[in-house]
């Protein structure tokens, strides 16, 4: 018989590892949104962001750096590696394969993942670097309804809270910027930006900075958890079912995704895996993503697809 | 031109009605085609022509409304079922497959006629060797047909507008259809291949004896074309006859003429 | 390699072929996207199943069947199944007028007419009541017939078909076309050539039977032609040149005929089929150097330059390899690497890899353009011919070609150059007659039975060939009786690069003059290269170096006319270079490009006065038409150059 | 320049639909296969330069072949029918284990039902071809969704295929036969009573393979099969038009392209690897798969080839040229660099020619028949 309290602490545990999903989820949907790429690259942009902000730590405090300067000054240069590394992207790859169909866009960004895990390993390094930007021991909380209590991890709830602070600052970006406002008004047609007046390579370079942010604020919390390392690139692959469940244009679908495979690939692996051999971890969230894509191939939030000829 | 000999009712519209969301696109319209005859359906603008081919194809299912096509009444059915029964089309924004040769547009367009599965294919030898050698003499005589020879092998997309347009004819004729549907064949066309045009589709008419239905907003090049006229204005039909008939018809003149309704 | 010989008729050649080369190709019409292949012996079969289809349909010997169309099967075999009727076919030429189409069909007579397609029936039916002895109209391809009244029209095929199944039907139906076959005599009409007249109605050129057989028999020896050969058969089907190089040559070789898919894909499908005999006129051949030259313009500048390069080799080293001449060893070296990188590649794209004789003729072709092909290995020979002598009169032996002359006398042609100047000859294809027109046919001949050919020409002292240089009545006398012939001396004068258009006269006066149109875009390149500022194509024109470039064109030209004891005299003495370019908008050229030398001759008297009345400048006004349409005046002042007269014994001191 | 088509002309629709029409491209590739067939064998059986060592053999042209395979099985789903895969390595491990399975016996126990299914060892040739049946079966399988799932989001549902299989042959034991190291080993290589051993023969084995299955995939391609991938590929609402049904359309193409893709699993681990693990068709397997045909050129069997033969020989090229030079590198900064050649050169590749070295190849072709013209 499961108990109550274990259901709840794996449910717990796995939205909150799902907001992490989400995370890296959230800039893949950007890009799609603003310029239709589905950046495959998305997961090595985090483990770049990572590795450029551990490194950076590890230099400024070993170099007598206060550690509250050593972190602003760390993610500073981290956040400034990916400035340089959406100018890039959008200089030499994203603009000049500009009206290309998507399988080109999708390949070209396989392309930039290889060059961007080549080039962050050879320059950071490639071992395991530990981050501790937040703390990570646990809570237990209802230790009175449950025996034993249940189980949080606080890196958990800050992970939860800084996707909650992301969300909220995107939401304010697009609704209140220029830049915010002709993104969106580019998501839904390309020569919009033109009518906006602010050239389509800048509103292209603002995205993939933006989403490089996004997988700086990523990396924080992944790197926490795991130690930046070059296995972030893979987690970062599930955030492709996490996009299919929610829906690729959809900012709180790619929330509710991850949130969906983070607490079922939890609740399937404890209460499913033992039986059929373990690691359902592994595939779980794809296979839940093909059944939504059965049911629904927009995803759960996405626009319907309406075909005419 | 030769009318056709038989009254026979190749289809039967009876009282369609379609709508996408709000918008109204087709309101109880009914219909027919005559087997042999080139119909014309004609209408401004956003009149719900375009949306009768599909609906007739089976692209779009009708909310009311039964289409009887050869005797049998059916509601719902898949593009290719419509294919595989008989009615072909061409697209108003031709549709061809770009990656592929003209010739090799129109081969596809053989598909249902082809009798030798996979494992004959594979082999590509015998009866599956003949059997696509007899494919491409009907498909050779429809490119002579359309006098494309010079551009049998060009890749269409780098084909001019018109001459895709005669391709996607081509394609569509190699299905040997029963109804062949036209979505604006003379669409963005100069007068000359308007003319050409007019010519083909006159020719297929004599020559094959196909039954043709035609959407065009240009009235002149229909009055000259096809032996029934229904006109569709705001999804409704408001007029149908011969030419002459149509083209003193008050309404018909509203609505061309903008006529506030 | 056959002739003639005992057979005598075409339907015998056909029979002789289908038993001899039984299932060689004859014929290959590229339809349906394949080349579809007849072989000799089923060639015989059709044509005997058409000719008693047409039998059938009333057809009797000395009835004229008119062909109206492009090239294809069907429309030879009707000309094969007619003569087997002994019935004479009438090609007319498929881009005739309805009202060409009707003098010629009502001429002669037609009483059935073979059409290509639709548009060759509308065409007929449009003029059928003007065409009284029109019977039946039968028509190759049927699409777009389907719905016309078939009382008198029938497809071919149909006839073919019905003809077939008469004779399994009907053993006496074959008897009598045997017996048609047996009947026919070498002194038949084989076919009458309507000549397409550039003066007055046309007129029908009456060949014989065996005139015909026997003239092909000569040539196809003389070109060693066999049953192995290709040609395309693309020229129009009434034209004398498709009908004997094709059809004529084509049964009495046993070679293959190949007849293009349509119009536009005539270069394409010359390609595929690779002919081996090849004929085209001079402006053909410009074409497709032209051709050449615009899409070499877009090559990379490395490809360009080597192209360039090669070309170079091949004009210097080229026609004597192809002659035979000694050539140094690095030229061969050379020109062996030219042949791998251009010459071969380029006969390739252009379809002429497998020709073994290319022929041209009609008019005079450019020593520059005649030499380029010939450079790059292709054996282009000149021929002279006329309707009137079913084509061949003179060709080129191989191994004894020059851009300047035609060559000697055909085999068994007699040929002579009449007292005024005017070429006579006699020959085996020579007409019978013009068509019901006894007058024309008197005209045309000597008394001693000779035809005339109109046209001016000498015997080219050195190699004994044929030199032609104008229409007889155009060729003129000079005050002391010299021999003046204008169009060769422009021919000549434009064949330099730098001289677009240019005007002589000569006709009862002293010497000869010349006024020349220089070539704005050659010059203006060559006044770049050189550094030359002009700010207008008059001060271009007037510019004294440019004068003294055409002076030395001319020069030239004076000294080829040297070697011609016969021109000697008519060499060019003054010139003037006009302000101005000849323009058909104000009516100096002809629309197709010819200058009106009388009228220009008016509109600038005052130049040809200053010409002959030893000034050394002129001035002049004339009003033009602008491009917008506005008419205004331009007024010059024109320089005249005078040039020294080469003496004959010196041009021949220079050349020992 | 090399080409000299005139008087090559077609009398009979089968001469025209040829492979290869064209005289010249034919004595090209009899003059290849001589090479391949005859050549090859005759110096490596020799050890004549450059088969000195076996290394040419095992580590560059034995891989080639096998991933050219692949690369064709991928190249037909994806480059003619126009469904992404990203699942290609699973379908390679489905042949691999259900060739092992067959090859060393299959048991399958039912003990609730009292009896167990078995199958004595089969040989090795029916192993492999069934193994790819066997992927047929999933490609279907797993092809069902294609019909309601367009594009991208395709690409991520064959992901899950990807990862289940990886899964399957990782945690279910029956299918490694309860390896304890999870590591099998392929029976041995027996064709009808020959033994396929050295590097040599095991050579001629694949490149017989290949031969015959591109051969019969160009067959199927340019047939109406081919026609009814790509028409479907270009514009799907059109193909339905004309009778096309995309059911069978693409569940034929997943089928086929799952079975190529399977043959060549099956020789990956039997003739290349000899012992492998799962991990030997990772998700990077189907990555590289699917950029060997991108950069190949998608639609094109050729094309297969190339790109194989590209992604192959570059990292080689990266280890090669460095010592070559004198700058021996640590194989750390080796295997980055080749990570960012590799990512900057398709990146490249694709601004410069989207549709891959066979359209390079054809462009050059086609100069070479139009030379000395530019077009």
């Amino acid at each position: 018989m499961i108990a109550l309290g274990q259901f709840l602490e794996v449910l717990i545990g796995g939205l909150m590892s799902g907001v992490l999903y989400s995370l890296v989820a959230l800039g893949f949907v950007l890009i799609f949104k603003a310029s239709g790429v589905f950046n495959f690259a998305q997961g090595a942009m985090v483990l770049l962001a990572g590795l450029a902000l551990v490194r950076a730590l590890d230099l400024l405090i070993a170099n007598g750096f206060p550690y509250w300067a050593a972190v602003v000054l760390g993610i500073g240069f981290a956040a400034a590696i990916m400035a340089m590394t959406a100018w890039l992207i959008e200089r030499f790859v994203i603009g000049p394969l500009v009206n290309q169909d998507a399988l080109t866009l999708f390949m070209s960004t396989i392309g930039v993942t290889f060059v961007l895990e080549g080039a962050a390993e050879m320059i950071f390094g490639s071992d395991v670097y530990p981050l501790r930007l937040f703390p990570t021991d646990a809570w237990f909380l209802f230790e009175s309804l449950f025996p034993g209590g249940i189980l949080i991890n606080k890196l958990d709830v800050w992970g939860a809270l800084i996707a909650g602070i992301l969300v909220a600052g995107l939401a304010l970006f697009f609704q209140w910027t220029k830049t915010g406002r002709a993104l969106r008004a580019v998501a839904d047609d390309h020569l919009a930006a033109h009518s906006v007046g602010i050239p389509i390579s800048w509103i292209w370079f603002v995205v993939w900075l933006v989403a490089g942010l996004v997988a700086l604020v990523a990396a924080t919390v992944w790197g926490t958890k795991l130690g930046v390392q070059f296995s972030i690139t893979f987690l970062a692959l599930k955030a492709l079912p996490v996009l299919i469940i929610g829906g690729l244009t959809s900012i709180p679908g790619a929330i509710a995704g991850g949130l969906i495979v983070g607490a079922g690939e939890k609740i399937a692996e404890v209460f499913l895996g033992p039986s059929i051999g373990g690691g359902i971890e592994y595939w779980f969230a794809y296979v839940l993503a093909l059944a939504v894509l059965l049911v629904r191939p927009q995803g759960l939030f996405g626009e319907r697809i309406i075909e005419r000829i | 031109m030769r009318a056709p000999d038989t009254n026979e009712i190749l289809l039967q519209i009876d009282g369609v009605a379609l709508s996408f969301g709000g918008v109204r696109a087709l309101r109880d319209v009914s219909f027919n085609i005559r087997k042999g005859e080139i119909r014309a359906i004609i209408g401004p603008n956003g009149a719900g022509k375009t949306s009768m081919l599909n609906v007739i194809n089976g692209f779009y299912h009708p909310d009311h409304g039964a289409i009887t096509f050869k005797g049998r009444t059916r509601t719902k059915m898949q593009p290719f079922e419509a294919a595989r029964g008989g009615i072909a089309r061409t697209f108003q924004n031709v549709a061809l497959f770009k990656g592929m040769s003209a010739l090799d547009n129109i081969m596809a367009g053989r598909t249902l006629k082809v009798r030798r599965g996979l494992l004959w294919q594979i082999l590509r030898y015998g009866p599956a060797l003949a059997e696509e050698v007899e494919h491409r003499h009907r498909v050779e005589e429809i490119i002579d047909f359309l006098e494309i020879e010079a551009i049998r092998k060009v890749p269409v997309a780098r084909l001019p507008y018109g001459l895709q347009k005669r391709v996607e004819l081509g394609r569509a004729l190699a299905m040997e259809p029963d109804l062949l549907l036209l979505d604006e064949p003379m669409a963005g066309m100069n007068l000359e291949e308007k003319e050409d045009m007019s010519r083909f589709i006159i020719d297929v008419n004599n020559h094959y004896g196909t039954t043709i239905a035609l959407i065009e907003h240009d009235m002149a090049v229909v009055m000259d074309l096809s032996h029934r006229v229904a006109v569709l204005d705001h999804g409704v039909k408001i007029a149908d006859g011969t030419p002459d008939e149509v083209k003193k018809n008050q309404a018909v003149l509203d609505a061309y003429l903008g006529v506030a309704h | 390699m056959a002739g003639g010989g005992s057979f005598d008729t075409f339907p015998r050649l056909l029979l002789r072929n289908a038993a001899r080369f039984r299932a060689r190709p004859a014929f290959r019409h590229k339809d349906l996207g394949i080349w579809q292949t007849w072989t000799w012996a089923q060639v015989a079969e059709i044509v005997r199943a058409y000719a008693a289809g047409l039998h059938r349909l009333g057809v009797q010997p000395g009835d004229k069947i008119a062909v109206v169309g492009s090239n294809r099967p069907k429309l030879y075999w009707t000309v094969m199944a007619a003569q087997a009727l002994r019935a004479i076919p009438v090609p007319v030429y498929s881009d005739a007028i309805a009202d060409e189409l009707a003098f010629v069909l009502a001429h002669a007579e037609a009483k059935l007419v073979a059409a290509q397609d639709q548009e060759q029936v509308d065409k007929v039916l449009s003029v059928s009541d003007r065409v009284p002895h029109l019977e039946t109209i039968v028509y190759d391809e049927t699409r777009g017939l389907d719905d016309y009244d078939h009382g008198r029209l029938m497809a071919i095929g149909d006839v073919i078909e019905d003809g077939r199944a008469a004779l399994a039907a009907d053993a006496a139906l074959g008897g009598r076309i045997d017996e048609f076959i047996r009947q026919g005599d070498g002194s038949d009409i084989a076919i009458i050539l309507y000549t397409s007249g550039t003066t007055g109605a046309s007129k029908g050129v009456v060949l014989s039977t065996r005139g015909c057989i026997d003239a092909a028999t000569d040539t196809v020896k003389f070109d060693r032609l066999t049953h192995q050969d290709v040609v395309f058969a693309y020229l129009p089907l009434a034209w004398v040149g498709d009908h004997y190089l094709n059809y004529v040559q084509g049964l009495v070789a046993g070679f293959c005929m190949a007849c293009p898919e349509s119009g536009e894909t005539i270069e394409q499908d010359r390609r595929e089929i690779g002919p081996t005999f090849y004929f085209a006129p001079p402006r053909g051949f410009e074409a497709m150097l032209t051709r050449v030259m615009i899409r070499m313009e877009d090559a990379a500048p490395i490809k360009r330059r080597m192209f360039n390069y090669f070309l170079g080799i091949a004009r210097r080293y080229g026609e004597s390899i192809l002659t035979g001449k000694p050539v140094p060893l690095s030229g061969r070296l050379l020109y062996l690497l030219g042949r791998l990188l251009v010459y071969e590649p380029l006969k390739n794209v252009l379809g002429l890899s497998r020709v073994r004789v290319a022929y041209t003729a009609g008019e005079a072709i450019g020593p520059e353009l005649f030499a380029f092909y010939r450079s790059i290995g292709l054996n282009l020979k000149q021929l002279y011919g006329q309707t009137e002598a079913f084509l061949y009169v003179t060709c080129q032996p191989d191994g004894e070609i020059y851009s300047d002359t035609v060559g000697p006398a055909a085999p068994n042609v007699d040929l002579r150059i009449a007292e005024s100047g005017e070429v006579q000859f006699r020959s085996p294809g020579m007409f019978v007659g013009y068509f019901k027109d006894q007058a024309k046919t008197a005209e045309a001949m000597t008394s001693d039975g000779y035809v005339k050919t109109g046209d001016a020409g000498f015997f080219d002292e050195k190699t004994g060939h044929l030199k032609i240089i104008d229409r007889a009545k155009d060729v003129g006398r000079l005050a002391d009786g010299t021999m003046f012939a204008p169009k060769y001396l422009e021919n000549k004068l434009k064949f330099f690069p730098n001289i677009k258009e240019a005007v002589v006269y000569g006709d009862s006066r002293e010497f000869v003059c010349a006024m020349v149109n220089i070539d704005p875009v050659a010059v203006a390149n060559w006044a770049e290269r050189n550094n030359v500022a002009y700010g207008s194509y008059q001060e271009l024109a007037g510019h004294p170096l440019v004068y003294d470039m055409v002076a030395n064109d001319i020069d030239e030209v004076n000294r080829s006319l040297a070697k011609e004891k016969v021109l000697a005299g008519a060499q060019i003495r003054r010139f003037l270079i006009l302000h101005k370019e000849l323009d058909a908008d104000d009516g100096e050229l002809t629309r197709t490009q010819k200058v009106r030398r009388r009228f220009i001759s008016d509109r600038y008297a005052p130049l040809v006065t200053a010409l002959y009345n030893g000034s050394h400048e002129a001035d002049i006004s004339t009003e033009v038409t602008f491009e917008d349409g506005r008419k205004g005046a331009i007024a010059a002042q024109v320089k005249i150059h005078d040039l020294q007269v080469i003496g004959t014994a010196e041009a021949l001191g220079k050349a020992a | 320049m090399l080409y000299r088509e005139t008087g090559q002309f077609k009398t009979a629709y089968a001469q025209d639909m040829a492979i290869f029409p064209i005289r010249q491209d034919r004595i090209g590739l009899g003059i290849l296969l001589g090479i391949a067939f005859i050549g090859v064998p005759l110096l490596a059986t020799f050890h004549i330069w450059p088969f000195g060592r076996d290394y040419l053999l095992w580590a560059i042209l034995l891989p080639f072949l096998v991933l050219a395979l692949a690369a064709i099985g991928t190249n037909i789903l994806v480059g003619y029918c126009g469904q992404i895969s990203l699942g290609s390595g699973a379908f390679m491990a489905i042949g691999a284990y259900s060739a092992y399975k067959l090859g060393t016996g299959v048991h399958i126990p039912l003990a609730w039902l009292g009896f167990a299914i078995s199958i004595p060892p089969l040989p090795v040739l029916a192993s492999i071809l069934l193994g790819g049946l066997a992927a047929a079966g999933c490609g279907i399988l797993f092809g069902i969704p294609s019909l309601r799932i367009k594009g991208l989001y395709l690409a991520v549902a064959t992901l899950a295929a990807q990862f289940f299989f990886d899964w399957v042959f990782l945690r279910v034991p029956w299918f490694t036969n309860y390896a304890p190291s999870g590591s099998v080993n392929a029976p041995e290589l027996n064709f009808f009573g020959a033994v396929v051993q050295t590097p040599v023969e095991r050579y001629l084995l694949c490149l017989t393979f290949v031969t015959v299955i591109a051969f019969l995939a160009k067959n199927l391609v340019r047939g109406n099969l081919g026609r009814q991938w790509m028409a479907i590929r270009d514009m799907d609402i059109a193909a339905e038009l004309i009778g096309i049904r995309p059911l069978y359309a693409k569940l034929t193409a997943f089928a086929v392209s799952s079975f190529i893709i399977g043959v060549a699993g099956a020789l990956w681990a039997f003739v290349y690897l000899g012992s492998w693990e799962p991990l030997a068709f990772s998700i990077d397997r189907s990555l590289q798969l699917l950029f060997m045909v991108i950069i190949g050129g998608l639609g094109s069997i050729m094309g297969s080839f190339v790109g194989a033969a590209f992604i192959l020989i570059v990292p080689i090229m990266l280890n090669l040229i460095p010592t070559e030079l004198g700058v021996p590198l640590s194989t750390e900064t080796i295997t980055h660099l080749e990570f960012i050649i590799f990512g900057s050169l398709i990146c490249y590749l694709l601004i410069k020619e989207p549709h891959g070295f066979a359209r390079l190849i054809s462009i050059c072709k086609e100069k070479l028949r139009l030379w000395p013209f530019p077009y």
